[in-house]
């Protein structure tokens, strides 16, 4: 059996989304920006999808620009206000447990002068709105929160932030990533100037995203030059990872009630019978304010990566926090921000369940998880003691 | 990403387990690099006869212990020391660079644990001069990689 | 008849190519930062990509980085040295007639403080070597000037421009998104430092390019985040894009030399007939060192757009550099530099020609081209002195 | 891009070409910003009864001079004083906003040519108080498009 629980490094694009994107693989190759007709089609196509993005938002068309993903999402938003406003202020507001996009855009952006805090997080990850308001100054500029964790999928008290940032008139950003797909961002509701979101996060094509721009937010560009985008991101236009990622995002907000049902069960049974069944385990992030899809635990006495390998042996795909999954010296940062020791920093799973996830599924990984976790704990060092009652 | 004689190892450690009355145990790393081995031996006359292990850390860590338990067995307490972590990275058929600091864990586990039955026996080798089995030295030499 | 003609533009996706994509977007879906299978295949799919493209370059795989396109490695080339080497100097030298992905770029820099000089094309489009060493400076930081313009198709004396950056110890890049596919660049050969290239310019899928970085060169991340790309361009890889990019570049190369001879004799038969057969007519650009497929024209008394519209309307696609075409007040900045009027910068024509280009294409456009100059001419007020012998 | 109308009117452009002897010619626009139109009128008893036009330009300033003329043709001289372009853009089923200046360009020719009428004749016409036919005003609205 082949399970896939890492829906929220990836996912598989819906054969919708490819049927969509096809035939700008194929037939329609003109340059969008030409006058002949091989263009005129393609620049139709990316209307249709900026139009689809739009609409999930409640925004207008002329707020939606398109990138090459996520991560060029943030920087522009990130540096991009940074550029604008640097002779009004250079204070930027972001949290300890961001995606690296935005905390090593934020990261560099000290290095060139500017001053950023970092809020921190309570244990289950969320910051406190009070912190935010006593780390505002005169020369704040940029608020950059993220709407959902990526690994312990805590959603952060967005209304409240985007309101104090309204009231401060300082331009907010929202890392969305995460988050879009599963949860309704209604720009005429929430005050909030710039979203990043990624089409590979809900079932779309890798290596297109787009940011929400309100109109009127002051923003340099990240890419320079041709007049695509209007002007505000140049390059030749992904075509059909654009179509991909408008077809994808209708598709998502079409049927999103019953995602959201179908996965927050899925969610619950597989956390609930973790907690229950394996004991030394700890739940990551909040127990409620939690992306719907987000199951982040920590096993006790054993590391991620030995618990990634068995359980890919075994056909279920799952990520972990633990350093030695990804080449760094520390385990997760967004971990460590919860308090916890790098121990069980290192002991974590994150398993992200997405629509082709089934109950059968489920019950297999919640036969397979507990006596790998038992075998490692039996080889650890750790373990020992506990074994024989002493802590 | 790891090679076959590596997941094997990992999937069936050879030599998992303590052993009680050892005459050498000997610990290396911490939980705060992700990982710690613990090695037991058994000695007689000045060959080590059993070994066995513990260890928490990543996949090629297990590997690594595995094999260098492996490797040990039945070697003089010399020929283990002489042992370098580039022969248990290549019986393992290599190890990814950023993994590489496992190997190196189980050599400096071998020669935590003689340390320790030298101090016990009040024995001298050349090998351990200068080594601290305390030491929490950064063993880590990720790439660049990911 | 459809006759594409534009394949400066943008061309189509060869369909091996298409087929190499086709996996990573179905069944290959995992993230190649991922530890498990899922992720697996599709970092090995990256370093083939990334040693095909190597190979057309005689290149290390690790000097090759991946983009969202051609824009964002000239963006991240230029800004990227700029911010590195800011405290070493802040000159850069460039040209008139650059894409306006370096030439927006080198502006937005000048607003940041530094200082740009812009060589001047003599008639043909090409600088003078003089010229450029003149212009070097103590502190100048950055040579960046395109291998062959995309308009014009000139070829810069490459070889020699990178002596004299090499000479002095400046950085030297090289926009080669319009060269890369016709002509053999050699690393080992030609002392470049960095080179732009874009997938869809060669039969690959639009939105994906990268950057030649020759090993030690100073750069800073235009995209900050993950540690893809060695840690040098963040976010999660397009992959299909990138295999696509990897196959299409190998094609291009492994039958370099047909295609050279194909497209080469097929723009001279094109270019000498509309000089022969239409008068008032002027070739733009170098006769011998432009790009094999590029014929650019200016044909008096006519404006661009209606050419091109007509052009469409029996089905041929073309491009134009009127200010007409591209929503601009100006005309082409690159036929204004070459010392053209207004009026023959409006008049000017760019046919592109591409592998799938036949005799017998061309025969049709040279069958449809005199009749609709000839009856825009007619209705031109600027013709009317002509007629009568006047002018 | 274009309207069905504006392609139908730039393919098959009404009264292109000259009048001999025309009672007013006006031309507008310039080759820098890519188009010119120049305009003929035959005018008699103050009714335009001959129109014709030649245009350097874009589709849009072709079908532009086309569709103006026609709207032109049998009209007095003030009501074609009084003719906007936005009327010429909508009887067009419209124009993309960078194409605005077109129809601007045609309203203007016709303001010119009557401006050379009257000159020749020392008429006034309220409308064209303040109409400079040589003014190189920047006419462009070109959008941010594209
Ligand atoms: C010379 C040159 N440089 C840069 C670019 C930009 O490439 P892309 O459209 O892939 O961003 C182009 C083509 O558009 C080009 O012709
Ligand atoms: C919260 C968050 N932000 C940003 C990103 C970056 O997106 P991308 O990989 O499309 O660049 C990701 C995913 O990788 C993410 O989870």
């Amino acid at each position: 059996m082949k399970v896939y629980l890492d829906y929220s490094a990836t996912t598989p694009v819906k054969p919708e989304v490819l049927d969509a994107m096809l035939p700008y693989l194929k037939d329609y190759y003109g340059n969008p920006s030409s006058l002949h007709s091989f263009g005129r089609e393609n620049k139709k196509a990316i209307d249709t999808a900026r139009d689809q993005i739009a609409k999930t938002f409640n925004a207008k068309p002329e707020e939606i620009f398109f990138t090459g993903g996520g991560s060029e999402s943030d920087n522009w938003a990130i540096k991009g206000v940074a550029a604008a406003l640097k002779t009004r202020g250079r204070h930027i507001i972001t949290t300890n447990i961001e995606h690296h996009a935005v905390l090593h855009a934020c990261q560099y952006l000290e290095k060139e002068g500017f001053e950023v805090t970092y809020l921190p997080v309570d244990e289950d990850g969320l910051i406190s709105v009070e912190d935010l308001k006593n780390s505002i100054r005169k020369d704040t500029i940029l608020i950059t929160i993220m709407y959902a964790n990526n690994e312990i999928g805590t959603l952060q008290p967005i209304e409240e932030i985007a309101a104090i940032a309204k009231e401060n008139k300082i331009i907010f950003h929202t890392d969305a990533v995460q988050a879009y797909g599963h949860i309704k961002i209604d720009t005429q509701q929430l005050p909030v100037d710039m979203i990043s979101i990624s089409a590979h996060k809900l079932y779309g094509p890798k290596g297109v995203g787009a940011l929400y721009l309100r109109k009127g937010t002051k923003i340099h560009n990240l890419i320079h030059g041709g007049a695509q985008e209007r002007k505000k991101r140049a390059g030749t236009e992904n075509i059909a990872g654009i179509v991909g990622f408008g077809k994808a995002a209708e598709m998502a907000y079409e049927n999103l009630e019953e995602h959201v049902q179908h996965l927050t069960e899925l969610r619950d049974y597989l956390l609930d019978e973790i907690l229950d069944k394996i004991p030394y385990t700890k739940l990551n992030g909040h127990r409620e304010k939690r992306l719907i899809n987000n199951v982040n635990v920590s096993f006790e006495f054993i590391e991620g990566e030995s618990m990634l390998l068995s359980l890919d042996m075994v056909g279920i795909a799952a990520s972990s926090g633990s350093a030695c999954t990804s080449g760094s010296l520390d385990p997760s940062h967004v971990l460590l921000s919860l308090g916890l020791s790098h121990e069980m920093a290192h002991g974590s799973l994150r398993l992200t369940l997405g629509d082709q996830n089934t109950k059968e599924e489920i019950d297999y990984v919640l036969e397979q998880l507990p006596p790998i976790v038992q075998r490692l704990r039996d080889m650890s060092p750790l373990y020992e003691n506990i074994k024989e009652g002493v802590r | 990403m790891y090679s076959e004689i590596v997941m094997d190892h990992f999937t069936n450690p050879r030599n998992v387990g303590e052993i009680e009355n050892a005459d050498a145990v000997g610990q290396v790393g911490n939980p705060k690099c992700g990982d710690i081995m613990k090695m037991y031996f058994k000695i007689e006359d000045n060959v080590i006869v059993d070994v066995k292990f513990k260890t928490f850390g990543c996949g090629s860590a297990i590997a690594s212990s595995s094999m260098a338990t492996e490797m040990v067995k039945g070697k003089t307490v010399e020929e283990a020391l002489a042992l370098s972590n580039y022969e248990v990275a290549k019986e393992l058929d290599g190890l990814p660079p950023a993994k590489m600091h496992c190997s190196l864990l189980a050599e400096q586990a071998i020669k935590s644990a003689i340390f320790d039955y030298a101090q016990k026996h009040n024995l001298y080798y050349k090998e351990l001069e200068g080594f601290d089995p305390d030491a929490d030295e950064d063993h880590h030499d990720h790439g660049e990689e990911e």
